[in-house]
């Protein structure tokens, strides 16, 4: 448990800025998650956090204590890494022990015979440690293999395991679950929640799942070409991003973004229809207007509150149908989502109305910043919320 | 890489062996070029072998086959000695060896060889591991400098330092001594080229999750990058220890006191006469002796060092 | 009572071994309070000079070593060899001992003994008279005396189908059958600080070569390949130093071997031959009388008396002292008749000449590359050739520096 | 991480040694080369350039040159050649990979004085067993061949002392020594090539081994042999042992093997003229730096990939 | 456009059998994915289509003649691996280039320089065809980069490329999107339907991601260890799945297995509530009840046909919440999907109560076959569906 708290971090690697003066509050006990595309600075951060690599400006402060000069193997963190970076030459088992020899045994407990009977109690209690771990990420029966022998998913487990064995006073995981197929995926998913309720410690876990991040962090945080774009809770990012950026990074399939136009009393026309929600008179002019695949649904026929569009596709997902509606020449394509049943009867090229949102519509002004949202926190959410 | 490359690694080759099955003439043809090529690189060993059993006359006129016809031959050295001519007779094979190991205490010599090799090969590693992982992983001021050197340590021969050298070390009172013979190789530029080359491949996460367990810098070189580098050390100890075992040089310029401290070669020339005549019986002989444990030693080595060990803890 | 070790070092282990450890014990009976510490031999006469070189420099020079007839020179230059003058004052009985003049001379420098030989060759011809008989030669008195002489037998022997009939051995040292040639007129190479090969006798000493390497189509051998083809019986006539007797004799096959006198530029023979082998030297860094006595009995033991007989017992040298040869050995030459050959030639014997200054052994190494370029036929104008030749090595001899 | 200075621990003993070892004796060389010092004389006059000039002027040293690029100039291409075929052939065997090799690795480490002699018997005008061989061939169609029918007239070459073989044969017994160890880099190299890369170029088309050589095995042993060319090239201009073991005087006929670390050993070791011997010294490294540097300069930057 | 035939393929390596007498009729234009767990051999069998592996029994046979001896360069596939495969020494441009040059040109028109100049059009058009594809790939600035300068995503899209630069009787993909991330994969998702429908080839497509499988296949063949479990049009797979595992392996999250009973009517009983539609009575005894996530829905309040539980967990993954209800001792979890607002006032340890069923339940025998489902085809699917 720790709280960690990065001040006006930034970091260029030779010209290239990667991270722009972050700014960010980890608070003892949560469990935040990073999030963002590829490339914009994710893993980046976290080395920073864990003293593997060091920022140009800035302080890393640690439960209040500011660790820029403490190496990495002081800090007493524990990392995953995207990359697993296991020992090759060391067995399963014995690459998640080594973090426990290091940090619990004297260099005498450590010699590689002596060392077992020296301290025959603690090498059996980090064995337990060791098995335990191993039980719960399903990997046991590899405990004897060497990483070569094991598959992806099997290697990143034991990456996870290395990092689980220790009670360090914070966990970094970076993507600790991208080569895990889905079932896999979503049984760690709830080991990692459980695992953070029962020891309390502060995680910080990067990922580009969205469904990792909404399900399990306490907080998230979306990264965008170096800066961190919205911190908040995932309900909250997900119902109210700050930014169009957020609304299209977070979703899946990806919010809709349709062109408005506000007039001078603040009145929102879009794809032909008029919503009753107004924004302040000052956003005249045009406005993007965000709608969640999900908040739509399928009209009976064409009303004043209903969008037309034509069946360019559809996507059937078993328990999901997504429909992909081409609505008018510049305004661009509509996904939709649909229960299977309610959709059986329609086919690419018919003709489809989309009814009355069932859900809030969001907009963005120019600048790509929520428009009527300034000041919006994730408590605060309600007031801003918009309906159609 | 993902584990499929690994296992494609095997499957490939699998099917590379289903194309040699349909193509078993090329095969054939594969083997007979490295048989010939064999046969060249195999003459002299075989001329070697052959005259360690041979007697002095059938070496120097060439007769006699492959072992000789192991007829009695007078040993020089014995009547010399005040026998008696009949009681000096004695059959090549047995002479040959005997001598190599008699006369040059051989043993003594191999003894010397080992340690010599062993520890310079030791130190070496100790030494050039550190400076090969700064200079391959670690990011600081003048490293570019030092590599430049280590590049340019690399073209000086030893031969022109040689003096220097040996002059340097008795001003320090340590010529004839293993000390003497160690001491100018503890510093392999060589073996720092080499393994900075290895470690630049090793993956930089490798070395950040040592450095998350706990791993001092120190503790990173020995247990993570010399354990990944197995292949490249052995290929390095492989350069070493052929280099060290087999010098001639440095050994004969550095011990002009004490037999004791000779190492494998310097047996060969206790059978020196140059112009006056080598006894060439016995020195084959000790040439045989000498290269056999290189060879067994390869023998073990090869499986691992081709193998190696692929960097599979990564994605 | 306290015994003396003195450092002793000698060359090529293969051919001395045995004759120190012949002689060992007998030191050993007489001066029970010395220990002589045998360090490591060295591989060739070159190598023992760069040793004691180094270790003069390092300061770690052994008490007594042996070195090669022409380096003496170079070793008395550099002060590192000692003058033996002191020594022999304090000797009553010092010539008695029976030490050849000539002998004594090769050790001489600036009027003083510095090196006293141990043990000594001179060339010789080696004959395979199965061979030499396909050219009409069944008997010693038959052998050719004359280099002219040698040609004829070679045109003979090549006749017979002998494709290989002779090998001069020029490339001992590089300039040892050069000098035998030169001495043969009874001409030193070197006086002084000039190279003689300016002169007549140096012309007719190439062209003698050249006919020679020309006349017998002589090829470029190495030693081990050279000896290797008269043991295997191709060639006829060898030309070498005696000291390759035992090895001959020790490797050859199913002949007979003959050793003759070295033929000379006329009738008669040679005038005088150049030595080989080596000498003692005293180059002891000690200050330590009683290291310096001991190392002198023990040098003084091994170049005369019993002690040096050993030489000719063990090897094809000859002992470089007149009684070993005349009384000790008797016997031993009537039974061994091939290394008697150099005996007879004692009277001949003369300095094995090395060129003064620094730049000595680059001098010799000219020579050598001379004399090969004749072998291989790199050179044929023999008048051009010594010009040549005499202004390089001269040019690396101190006096015209 | 920047702030630990555990590099210098990691550099300082390397760097002291190489100082101290290495660079030191070069420097103390690099001042001897201006002065006639000789081993065991008290001082050493200052002499200019004068070796230098004696270095480019003296035809024995053009004859050094010559030797030293011919021998190159074989080993290099012919060792790095023949390891590379070596190790492609024994890597494309379905069994007895392991005899070949440690066959091709016996020269590697067998002591090179004794293999010296042996060679010089094998090599033996008349009575060795390669011209031996030869000769059984007389009197066949070979005969035809010019060059053999002189050989059964007179006698073979005499490899080791003809001024007109010499250097092929000492590069021969180069290559025969040397290319094994290249082997055994490039077997390595060979187990590091991705087995998919193979499939892929299959799947695009390419049929004949050829084709897969040129698009896959040469471009990914591209480090490989940059390491094994750089080495290769640095021992065979510090080839001395072989030249040394033939011809302990002189450098082989008519000064044809005069290579120049023989001639750096003869000068500075065998006739004790350390000057020149020094001289020598910094002529032969300024000629393997430069041409370290053309080649690192040339083919660097292709291989890496990443 | 090419009919591909697999009689009776298996395939050992050493003793661990990978492929077991497996057919496989794959029909000309078809886009058929081969989806199952790792290492159920599903790149074995994509392999030995391609002539990389040659199998230990079984023929294969490409519009209709026999292939076995034909070996892999000679019968026009293109194919993406799994590990990208890219020659890291060539270009981008020239990477997609290779496989045109080897087979469009002859030895003499590659040569380097002379090559170009030989046969101008034909270079020129070979470039195009690269450029071509390089824009539907979105890759066309990356052309003259090496692979090694490329990000993960951005070398599959190459890998992609090389392959569909080509017109090979057929594509064979082994996970070729699985690096990339949730937005560019949907993109190349409709990118590959598309170049499907445009060129009508046979498609054999790998993969684990189960959406991809189930919007982009014609047919989709689920396999696990070794056999081929069910081969069918996606949606009868989600929606009649023939086997228990398929059921499991296919939809996310998981389908809910409930412990049911038969009893001598027929009449299922299933988590304290007895289900109206019955099975025949020959399935007496213990029953598996496979409910999916989306087909449950909340009650408000108890009655006979509701399920009780208590709720352990929420998912929130901002469109839809995964309710985790604890249901009873030794029945296990039930996950219900539910609409962020209707759930939004339940919290962890309330009672939950889940509504008659809106979709349909699967029943399986103890052999985990499907129940009362023999003979299901996917177009006599709603014949067998029980509505509870
Ligand atoms: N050592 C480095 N040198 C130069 N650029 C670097 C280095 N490390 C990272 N970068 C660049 O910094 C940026 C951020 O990299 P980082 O690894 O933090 O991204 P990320 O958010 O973790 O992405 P991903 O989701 O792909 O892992 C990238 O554009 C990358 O190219
Ligand atoms: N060359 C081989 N030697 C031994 N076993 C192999 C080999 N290749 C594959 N296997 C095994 O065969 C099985 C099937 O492998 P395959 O690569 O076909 O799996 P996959 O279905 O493609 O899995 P993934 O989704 O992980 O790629 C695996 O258990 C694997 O371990
Ligand atoms: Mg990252
Ligand atoms: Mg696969």
């Amino acid at each position: 448990m720790a709280t960690i708290t990065l001040t006006r971090i930034s970091k260029s690697f030779g010209a290239t800025r990667v991270l722009n003066d972050i700014d960010l509050d980890i608070q003892a006990g949560e469990f935040l998650t990073l999030v963002g595309p590829s490339g914009c600075g994710k893993s980046t951060l976290l080395r920073i956090l864990a003293g593997l690599e060091e920022p140009n400006t800035g302080e890393v402060r640690i439960d209040g204590r500011t660790v820029n000069a403490v190496r990495a193997a002081d800090r007493n963190l524990a990392m995953v890494f995207q990359s697993y970076a296991l020992y090759p030459h060391l067995t399963v088992a014995e690459n998640m022990m080594t973090p426990l020899r290091l940090r619990d045994l004297s260099w005498r407990e450590r010699l590689p015979v002596a060392g077992p009977l020296l301290a025959r109690a603690k090498h059996k209690s980090l064995r337990a440690q060791v098995e335990e771990t191993a039980r719960i990420l399903e990997i046991e029966p590899l405990l004897q293999r060497k990483p070569g022998q094991l598959s992806g998913g099997q290697r990143q487990r034991v990456a996870l395991g290395r990092a689980m064995v220790r009670k360090p006073v914070a966990f970094l995981m970076d993507e600790p679950l991208s080569n895990l197929d889905a079932a896999l995926r979503v049984h760690m998913r709830s080991e990692l929640a459980e695992l953070h309720s029962d020891l309390g410690t502060t995680f910080v876990y990067v990922t580009h799942d969205q469904a990792e991040a909404l399900t399990m962090s306490t907080r998230m945080a979306v990264m965008m070409d170096g800066d961190i774009l919205q911190l908040d809770s995932p309900q909250a990012i997900y119902e109210n991003p700050s930014d169009i950026r957020v609304a299209q990074f977070i979703g899946s399939p990806k919010i809709n973004i349709l062109p408005g136009d506000v007039d001078s009393d603040g009145r929102i026309s879009v794809a032909g229809m008029t919503l009753a929600r107004r924004v302040s008179a000052a956003n005249r002019g045009a406005i993007s207007v965000g709608l969640r695949p999900e908040n739509l649904k399928l009209a009976k026929g064409s009303s004043a509150e209903t969008i037309e569009g034509t069946l360019v596709y559809r996507e059937n997902l078993g328990s999901d149908l997504y429909l992909h509606l081409a609505i008018g020449e510049n305004i661009g394509r509509l996904i939709v989502r649909a229960a299977p049943h309610e959709a059986s009867g329609l086919n690419v090229g018919d003709q489809v109305f989309v009814e009355r949102l069932r859900g809030e519509a969001i907009f963005f002004g120019a600048d790509g910043k929520r428009v009527g949202a300034a000041g919006l926190k994730s408590n605060g959410a309600d007031a801003a919320r918009a309906v159609a | 890489m993902s584990d499929a490359t690994a296992t494609a690694a095997v499957r490939e080759r699998s099917s590379d062996d289903q194309f040699v099955l349909r193509w078993s003439s090329r095969e054939a043809l594969k083997h007979a070029v490295l048989i010939v090529g064999a046969l060249i690189v195999l003459l002299p060993f075989y001329v070697m072998l052959s005259y360690s059993f041979k007697s002095p006359s059938e070496i120097m006129t060439n007769t006699g086959g492959l072992i000789g016809l192991q007829e009695p031959f007078r040993d020089d050295y014995c009547v010399k000695l005040g026998n008696a001519a009949e009681d000096c007779m004695v059959t090549p094979v047995i002479y040959n060896y005997t001598t190599a190991f008699g006369k040059a205490p051989l043993l003594r010599y191999l003894f010397n060889g080992a340690v010599v090799t062993a520890s310079i090969f030791f130190i070496q590693v100790l030494i050039a591991l550190p400076c090969a992982y700064a200079l391959a992983k670690l990011k600081w001021w003048g490293r570019e400098f030092v590599f430049s050197m280590v590049l340019f340590c690399l073209l000086i021969p030893v031969h022109a330092i040689a003096l220097p050298l040996y002059i340097m070390l008795s001003k320090l009172g340590l010529t004839n001594s293993y000390a003497a013979l160690v001491i100018p190789w503890t510093i392999s530029v060589f073996g720092i080229f080499l393994m900075r080359q290895f470690f630049m491949t090793v993956p930089d996460d490798l070395i950040d999750a040592a450095r998350m367990d706990g791993m001092n810098e120190f503790a990173i070189i020995w247990k993570v990058m010399l354990p990944t580098a197995v292949p490249a050390l052995l290929a390095f100890a492989i350069f070493s220890v052929v280099a060290h075992w087999n010098d001639y040089f440095w050994p004969r310029i550095v011990i002009t006191g004490n037999r004791e401290l000779f190492t494998p070669p310097l047996g060969l020339r206790e059978f020196k006469g140059d112009a006056d005549g080598d006894n060439f019986g016995p020195m084959m002989a000790t040439a045989t002796i000498i290269v056999t444990p290189l060879i067994v030693a390869f023998l073990i080595a090869q499986r691992r060092f081709i193998e190696g060990i692929t960097l599979s803890g990564m994605k | 009572e306290d015994k003396v070790t003195i450092e002793f070092a000698y060359p090529y282990s293969h051919l001395f071994d045995v004759t120190y450890e012949k002689i060992l014990p007998k030191f050993y009976a007489q001066h029970p309070n010395i220990e002589v510490k045998m360090r490591a031999t060295y591989e060739s006469y070159e190598d023992g000079t760069n040793t004691i070189l180094r270790e003069a420099v390092a300061g770690n020079l052994p008490d007594v070593t042996m070195q090669g007839l022409n380096r003496q020179a170079i070793l008395v230059e550099k002060g590192i060899a000692k003058s033996l003058e002191p020594f022999i004052a304090k000797e009553a009985d010092f010539a008695k001992d029976g030490y050849h003049k000539a002998m004594l001379d090769l050790g001489t420098f600036g009027g003083q003994v510095h090196g006293l030989p141990f043990s000594v060759s001179l060339p010789v011809g080696y004959y395979n008279m199965e061979v030499m008989e396909k050219a009409g030669i069944t008997d010693v008195s038959q052998l050719p005396k004359t280099w002219d002489e040698v040609v004829e037998v070679c045109g003979k022997l090549r006749e017979a189908g002998v494709k290989n009939p002779m090998f001069w051995g020029w490339n001992i040292t590089g300039n040892w059958f050069l000098q035998a040639l030169m001495w043969s007129q009874d001409k030193p190479t070197v006086e002084g600080a000039d190279f003689t090969l300016d002169e007549p006798e140096g012309l007719t000493a190439l062209n003698t070569m050249n006919d020679l390497f020309d006349g017998c189509e002589m090829q470029n051998l190495e030693w081990k390949a050279a000896l290797a083809s008269f043991a295997s019986g191709e060639i006829g006539m060898m030309y070498w130093s005696t000291s390759a007797v035992g090895a001959v004799e020790r490797s050859m096959g199913d002949f007979t071997l003959m050793t003759n006198e070295y033929p000379g530029l006329v009738e008669g023979g040679p005038k005088g031959l150049p030595a080989g082998g080596n000498s003692a030297m005293l180059v002891s860094a000690s200050d330590d009388p009683a290291v310096l006595d001991a190392a002198w009995k023990w040098l003084k033991f091994i170049t005369s008396g019993e002690g040096a007989a050993d030489v000719a017992r063990t090897t094809g040298y000859m002992p470089p002292n007149q009684a070993a040869n005349e009384i000790i050995l008797k016997d031993f030459y009537d039974q061994n008749p091939a290394k008697a050959t150099a005996v007879r030639q004692l009277p001949l014997l003369r300095e094995w000449q090395a060129y003064p200054g620094d730049n000595g052994l680059a001098a010799t190494q000219v020579i050598y590359d001379a004399l090969e370029g004749i072998v291989t036929g790199e050179y044929d104008d023999m008048e051009e050739l010594q010009e040549e030749l005499t202004e390089e090595v001269q040019d690396l001899l101190p006096s015209s520096s | 991480m920047a702030r630990s200075r555990a590099h210098v621990w990691f550099v300082a003993p390397a760097v002291t040694l190489m100082f101290v070892i290495l660079i030191l004796p070069i420097l103390i060389a690099a001042v001897l080369s201006f002065t006639d010092y000789s081993l065991g004389n008290d001082g050493a006059q200052y002499v200019g350039l004068k070796n230098y000039e004696r270095i480019f002027t003296r035809s024995t040293y053009e004859k050094m040159f010559i030797a030293t690029f011919t021998y190159v100039g074989v080993v290099v291409p012919l060792s790095v050649g023949l390891g590379l075929g070596a190790a492609l052939l024994i890597n494309s065997l379905k069994r007895f990979g392991d005899l070949y090799k440690t066959i091709y690795f016996l020269p590697v480490m067998a002591a090179l004085l004794a293999m010296a002699i042996v060679w010089e018997f094998a090599l033996h005008p008349t009575i060795g067993i390669v011209n031996k061989t030869l000769a059984t061939g007389c009197g066949t169609v070979l005969e035809h061949w010019a060059w053999y029918a002189q050989g059964c007239a007179k006698t073979f070459p005499l490899w080791l002392t003809d001024r007109n073989y010499a250097i092929w044969t000492v590069a021969f017994i180069g290559v025969w020594q040397g290319f094994g160890f290249n082997m055994v880099l490039y077997l390595a190299g060979l187990t590091s090539v991705p087995r998919e890369l193979y499939q892929a170029a299959e799947m695009d088309g390419a049929r004949t081994g050829w084709d897969r050589f040129r698009l896959v095995t040469w471009p990914m042993l591209g480090p490989t042999t940059v390491f094994v060319v750089t080495i290769t090239c640095i021992r065979s201009f510090q080839v001395f042992d072989t030249v040394e073991a033939f011809y302990p005087q002189g450098g082989g006929p008519s000064k044809s093997v005069y290579v120049m670390m023989f001639a750096i050993y003869e000068k500075a070791i065998q006739q004790n003229l350390m000057g020149i011997g020094a001289a020598i010294t910094v002529v032969f490294l300024g000629f393997v730096m430069f041409l370290t540097l053309m080649q690192r300069w040339l083919v660097e930057r292709r291989v890496h990939y990443s």
